[in-house]
């Protein structure tokens, strides 16, 4: 089914509010060998915006494309189809080939692996020189030192381990010394791929305090991607939720795991190890969201089946939405999106789902 | 060994996946140098390595005088005189040796350095150009590993007109691929890491890239690839020259071997004609070998020989 | 549970021999664990946690070596263990599930021959009766039987480390040790796999020593648990207690890691956030933020573990800087 | 199913670039070698003979792409042209007669040199720091460090020329007629000792550092871990998950390895004067026989593709990995 465009669009903001406004992102990965056509859809018409001065998050489990869409706005990858906006102009259209210097002053990058992203062949200094130097940020050698000594306190270290190795930080360290490379160019925007994953679970807490702080104190706009949806909630003013290459669910943070609408979101959610959750989650009730999640055709939810259209977005609440049928206006009724007359059930089983407080969405 | 794989003991010493060394074993590369002058398989190797070069470089002021001369009475075992005897035709075999050290020497490093500057030339290449280009050059490297070598070389040297320079392309054609083999993994394996997008996101020019970023963190595979080619050189050119298909008139050791087997020094007896030259490629290549395994030992030090042997629970 | 203590680790101590130099790995730790009872692990990498698992499994490969303490399973030393007997003990008594399941799986051979093993070495099976033995566990574990001719490459992560759970229960052993079971798994598969290992657990009655960095994990599964850092305990109390009133800081750092899913947004601090910035020295390093990079016998700093309630240890007192402040 | 097709498709490209070199060879360097050879065996030629060889020699007048459609009918036709230095027998008739022999020496010692040198490898890994360790290696890896043909001329001198135990030269005794008896049997035994040996002296190091190699990265796997765990006997861990799973770089550096090993037979034949191919290539080239030169270099290609065909057949029995795809 093509789906009515007004629809599905998320309210659109103007476009000076918006840092970088992402529309029908699609990347294909050809599999096989050289003469092999087939191809595997990583990311499939993703929209998005990332309004100025804010944390979006992207959850999704490994495999549900999310690092894709962080790497083609770096524009490591080439998207397959799409358009990026940034400052005005849809760079895919106007820098073809490669990014321009502009874009890489714009738009920068901090990546998961703290061991893997700092060449073991250069001092730390060179990660900031670098930077500061391609982009014009400093030309002499003294204007270098101080920079990238500013640089370092920035991000909570101290000048004098620029001239230290990689190997002779620690991990933590090291995720710090690859915000500071980003910081360099001065950009607008930070796309952060799962920038804790890898890291000591004891400093992680401290990066994404980093990250909120640029945020509040730098203006500066970021998608953090993660597959956790607690470090999602505690830093991201938006969240989004990537299933299977496709966003499924968005709003704002907390609202969104308030009332996680979309079954995947649910199921994810209920699966997050929380202690301080009075509300055990019901066998019954996750069995039925695996399902819907996993095997679309034998939705549970009848009338609900995704696997013959697409479902397309509805709103459920301010700035949430979610894309799944069992809240299009045919199936549900116009009070209680959740409510089906064909599965009397369901109201029961929703009841006992791993939210502890579930508010029916407006 | 005379036609050995030049990626034989590389490939082998350093697995492709470098996801068996563990987080702990990541060591500077600063250190490489280091730890290679304290192994002591990397002192006896270069010791053996700086030995032959001396002499080789010395030569002609050790033994004077063009060495293919017929200087003195026919097969006449080492003496004090002649300190390892004379060839069947009257020449001096130490200095036949010691001159037959800079041709093959030469020819070997020649062949080494060559093989792998190629080598290398097309696994950056594959690394930095990708798929289409990647799949091209690594479809030629993987077709010329496969021709065996030793009959190509014949059929390449027997075309060419002969000469030392006939048997360096010869050497060099057909032992480019097994180091392009090596160094394309390597090179596609760090192209991958991160840093390297991290570089290309900051704005780095790709060039730079390739030669900032990317080889400083080749320099241990490269050097063992380079010491494999070396060992590779020295022994194929020895083989080719054993065949006749070297240039008879140039002294080597190669050469030395054709004319010991031609003149029949295996049934009369002439040991002292054969020994010494054969000995000498041994001795270099051993060296070689040895300095290639410290190469190993240092960047991987789950090789090393452990000298106390814990009871294995 | 029962309180009777099935394990008992006795200030154990292991030491990784360098090539001039020694690490403290595991530095003068005990614990126990009862009868039926769920033992976590808490700490980060690199702190000796999965060396404790080792020890106790007798997994510790040459430069390691434990150098002082005991291990007593069941009234047994298992540190006198040799040769033939002790490979006997092996799953039989203990099992271990490891943290990534393709890795611990042996890649060339099917699930079923790993499982058949098991049961040909300790039990002298025929071949076929190990093989019906092997499709009763996997249904344990709800993986069709028909998965015993399958490589492990061709199952999912999820399932892989099922499997590796039914070889673990194959011999019925009474204490499992699960190091880091599910860290390479995503979080809904994560989830059922615990639900899972928490079920067979309250069905069979086993023990077990789970170890995790996750705090929030091992709080749900736990019955009583440990905090390690460099190669030290910290803090020890029943779980809940623990998750409700951490005594340590180092514990309160772990716990902070992961934000709460509900309730207000409020600021957490981390370690380097406090101590590493306030303090860079060295003299005053209270657990170790500022360890030296090399580890090299840092925890000597860490004071014994101290009862302060019944039932409820801590290596110190809390430092009232690192606490989770409301914003 | 698909690799092996990918396979083949990869050896039949190989074949068809050593054809395809054999092709532009002559053609393109600079012609005197030809010239001379037919200079040299004009005189003793019947006409048709010297048309077909200046056919395959590219010096008749017709278009390129002629000359090179019915040079590769020719090949696959097994007409290679008549040998100079056997003259008058044909090529194809010269290897047919003598590739037997090499295969018989390059693959008991190949296969003599791969059991034993991954056997001591196993063992090596497996007792680290052990006799077998510390000694065998550098050992082995200076006695391959000898070029092939030197190794075999120091085994002829001391236990051929000097000892006596060992016959030195050809590969039966002279007068005796090929047949299936004992004592043939045993003469073709005797004689093929000294050459094998020098060959497996040279190749076995290798081997065993390769295995030993693999086996302690393979030895550090989980997987090993998990087995010591489980209680299984030493041996059966040793064998069925460390070395089972430590053999699959080895299988395919075996395939890689044939090219190399020929190359040292035929070095090797040529000292013991042992009837193979690599002797007869001494002779091609004294003789200036352009013809046999290329017919041995297409012959010896195409055994070692077929051999390494079998090996990736080997292969995917011993890897489940690869049959899915």
């Amino acid at each position: 089914m093509t789906t009515n465009t007004g629809q599905r669009r998320p309210r659109t903001a103007p476009i000076d509010d918006v840092s970088v406004r992402v529309r029908g992102l699609t990347k294909d990965f050809p599999l096989g060998g050289l003469f092999s056509r087939r191809s595997m859809r990583a990311v499939d018409n993703v929209d998005f915006d990332i309004p100025r001065g804010t944390i979006v998050a992207l959850v999704g489990e490994s495999g549900s494309g999310k690092s894709t869409v962080a790497r083609a706005l770096a524009r490591l990858e080439r998207p397959t189809a799409g358009s990026i906006v940034v400052g005005g102009r849809d760079v895919l259209k106007t820098e073809k080939s490669a990014a321009s210097r502009r874009y890489r002053g714009t738009v920068q990058m901090v990546f998961q692996d703290p061991f893997g992203s700092l060449n073991p062949a250069h001092r730390v200094e060179h990660f900031l020189e670098r930077p500061l130097r391609i982009h014009g940020k400093a030309r002499t050698r003294q204007e270098v030192r101080r920079q990238s000594a500013e640089l370092m306190r920035t991000v909570g270290l101290t000048e004098d381990m620029l001239d230290s190795y990689p190997h002779e930080l620690s991990g933590g360290q090291r995720q710090r010394v690859s915000i500071a490379r980003a910081l360099a160019v001065d950009p607008e925007i930070i796309l952060a791929d799962e920038p804790t994953s890898m890291l000591d679970v004891s400093v992680r807490i401290g990066i994404l305090n980093l990250m909120a702080r640029l945020r509040d104190e730098r203006g500066i706009s970021m998608l953090f991607i993660t597959h956790d949806l607690a470090s999602a909630r505690y830093v991201a003013d938006t969240t989004l939720v990537m299933f299977a290459g496709a966003l499924v669910e968005g709003g704002e943070s907390l609202e969104l795991m308030q009332n996680p609408s979309h079954p995947y979101t649910r199921l994810l959610l209920s699966a997050v190890p929380d202690p301080a959750r009075t509300v055990r989650y019901d066998p019954v009730q996750r069995a039925r969201l695996r399902q819907a999640v996993l095997a679309p055709t034998a939705c549970p939810w009848q009338g609900a089946d995704c696997s013959a259209t697409l479902p397309v977005r509805h709103t459920v609440g301010p700035d949430h939405w979610v894309r799944c049928h069992l809240y299009s206006p045919q199936v549900s009724s116009a009070t209680n999106p959740l409510l089906t007359d064909s599965d009397p059930d369901l109201e029961s089983n929703l009841d006992a789902a791993p939210v502890p407080t579930r508010k029916a969405a407006r | 060994m005379s036609v050995t794989n030049p990626s034989e003991t590389v490939a082998q010493a350093t697995p492709d996946a470098p996801a068996v060394v563990p987080a702990s074993d990541r060591r500077p590369r600063r250190g490489l140098l280091r730890g290679i002058l304290g192994n002591r398989k990397a002192a006896f190797g270069a010791a053996v390595l700086l030995l032959f070069g001396v002499v080789a470089l010395a030569a002609p002021l050790l033994a004077p005088g063009n060495p293919s001369l017929i200087t003195a009475i026919a097969s006449q075992p080492p003496s004090l005189e002649h300190l390892l005897g004379t060839t069947a035709k009257g020449q001096d075999v130490l200095a036949l040796t010691m001159h037959g050290a800079r041709t093959s020497l030469l020819v070997g490093f020649v062949v080494g350095a060559a093989a792998t500057l190629v080598g290398l030339l097309v696994g950056v290449a594959s690394a930095y150009f990708g798929r289409v280009i990647d799949d091209l050059l690594s479809l030629v490297t993987n077709v010329f590993l496969l021709i065996p070598g030793l009959p190509l070389l014949v059929i390449l040297a027997a075309f060419l007109p002969p000469g030392i320079g006939t048997v360096v392309v010869v050497l060099i054609i057909t032992g480019w691929a097994g180091s392009a083999r090596v160094l394309r993994s390597q090179a596609l394996s760090i192209r991958s890491k991160d840093f390297v997008a991290a570089a290309v996101v900051t704005g780095e020019h790709p060039l730079r890239i390739m030669f900032r970023e990317i080889l400083p963190n080749m320099a241990s595979i490269v050097m063992s690839t380079f010491l494999a080619c070396v060992i590779f050189g020295i022994g194929a050119q020895a083989g080719l020259e054993f065949l006749g298909l070297g240039d008879a008139s140039v002294v080597s050791w190669g050469t030395n071997l054709y004319w010991a087997s031609n003149d029949g020094a295996l049934f009369t007896g002439a040991w002292w004609a054969f020994a010494p030259s054969g000995l000498c490629i041994a001795l270099v290549a051993f060296a070689l070998a040895m300095v290639n395994y410290a190469v190993d030992e240092v960047t991987n030090p789950r090789l090393r020989t452990t000298k106390k042997g814990r009871t294995r629970a | 549970m029962s309180t009777t203590p099935i394990l008992e680790v006795t200030n154990l101590r292991v030491e990784y021999h360098g090539d001039n130099r020694q690490v403290v790995a595991v530095n003068d730790v005990s614990f126990s664990i009862g009868e039926g009872e769920i033992f976590g692990l808490a700490g980060e990498s690199g702190c000796g946690k999965s060396t404790v698992a080792n020890a106790i499994m007798r997994l510790l490969k040459d430069p390691a070596e434990v150098t002082h303490g005991q291990i007593r399973f069941k009234g047994r030393d298992l540190l006198a263990l040799r040769g033939e007997e002790l490979r006997r003990f092996r799953w039989k008594e203990i099992a271990m599930i490891f943290q990534s399941a393709m890795n611990s799986l042996n890649p060339v051979m099917t699930i079923g021959s790993q499982m058949v093993d098991i049961f040909t070495t300790h039990e002298g099976l025929s071949v076929k009766q190990a093989r019906s033995r092997s499709a009763e566990l996997l249904r344990l574990v709800s993986i069709d039987p028909v998965r015993l001719d399958s490589y492990p490459h061709q199952l999912s992560g999820g399932m892989r480390q099922r499997a590796v759970i039914a070889m673990a229960l194959a011999l019925e052993p009474s204490l499992l040790i699960m190091d880091e079971p599910t860290t390479a798994l995503d979080v809904v598969v994560q989830q059922e796999i615990m639900a899972q290992i928490s079920d067979l657990q309250r069905q069979l009655g086993f023990s077990v020593l789970f170890i995790t960095h996750d705090m929030s994990l091992m709080v749900e599964l736990s019955h009583r648990m440990a905090v390690m850092h460099s190669g030290r305990l910290v803090e020890m109390a029943d779980a809940e207690l623990m998750f409700a009133s951490p005594l340590h800081p180092y514990t309160l750092s772990l716990m902070n890691a992961f934000p709460p899913l509900t309730g207000p947004r409020i600021r957490l601090t981390g370690l380097s956030d406090s101590v590493r910035a306030a303090d860079g020295s060295s003299g005053s390093c209270s657990f170790h933020v500022s360890c030296p990079p090399d580890r090299a016998n840092c925890s000597g700093n860490i004071p014994d573990l101290r009862e302060v309630e019944p039932g409820r240890f801590v290596a110190e007192h809390p430092r009232p800087s690192i606490e989770g402040t409301a914003a | 199913m698909r690799f092996i097709v990918r396979r083949l498709a990869f050896y039949l490209l190989a074949f068809w670039v050593s054809i395809t070199l054999n092709f532009l060879l002559p053609r393109f360097m600079p012609g005197d070698p030809v010239t001379r050879m037919f200079a040299q065996a004009a005189n003793k030629m019947q006409p048709h003979q010297i048309e077909q060889l200046r056919q395959l020699f590219g010096l008749d007048e017709r278009p390129i792409w002629q000359q090179y459609l019915s040079y590769v009918h020719n090949i696959f036709t097994g007409q290679m042209g008549v040998s100079i230095s056997r003259f008058p027998t044909p090529v194809a008739e010269v290897i047919g007669s003598q590739i037997g022999w090499t295969l018989l020496l390059g693959g008991t010692a190949l296969v003599i040199a791969v059991v034993i040198g991954n056997l001591l490898g196993i063992l090596a890994a497996w007792r680290r720091g052990g006799v077998l360790d510390s000694v065998f290696p550098p050992i082995l890896v200076f006695v391959g460090s000898f070029p092939y043909f030197w190794l075999a001329m120091a085994a002829l001198y001391l236990f051929g020329v000097v000892l006596g135990w060992f016959p030195i030269r050809h590969a039966f005794d002279a007068g005796m007629t090929p047949e299936l008896s004992w004592t043939f049997i045993a003469s073709i035994a005797t004689h093929l000792f000294l050459p094998a040996l020098t060959i497996v002296l040279v190749s076995i190091g290798g081997w065993m550092l390769g295995m030993r190699n693999t086996m302690i990265a393979t030895t550090a796997e989980d997987y090993i871990l998990m087995a010591e765990a489980k209680g299984l006997t030493n041996n059966r861990i040793m064998f069925r998950y460390a070395a089972r799973n430590a053999m699959l770089p080895s299988v395919t550096a075996f395939g890689m390895s044939f090219g190399f090993i020929v190359g040292g037979a035929l070095l090797t034949e040529v000292v013991f004067a042992y009837p193979g191919v690599g002797y007869q290539l001494l002779a091609a080239v004294q003789g200036l026989d352009y013809p046999l030169m290329q017919g041995i270099f297409l012959t010896i290609t195409a055994a070692v593709l077929v051999a390494n065909f079998l090996v990736d057949i080997v292969y995917v029995r011993l890897d489940p990995r690869v049959r899915v795809s």
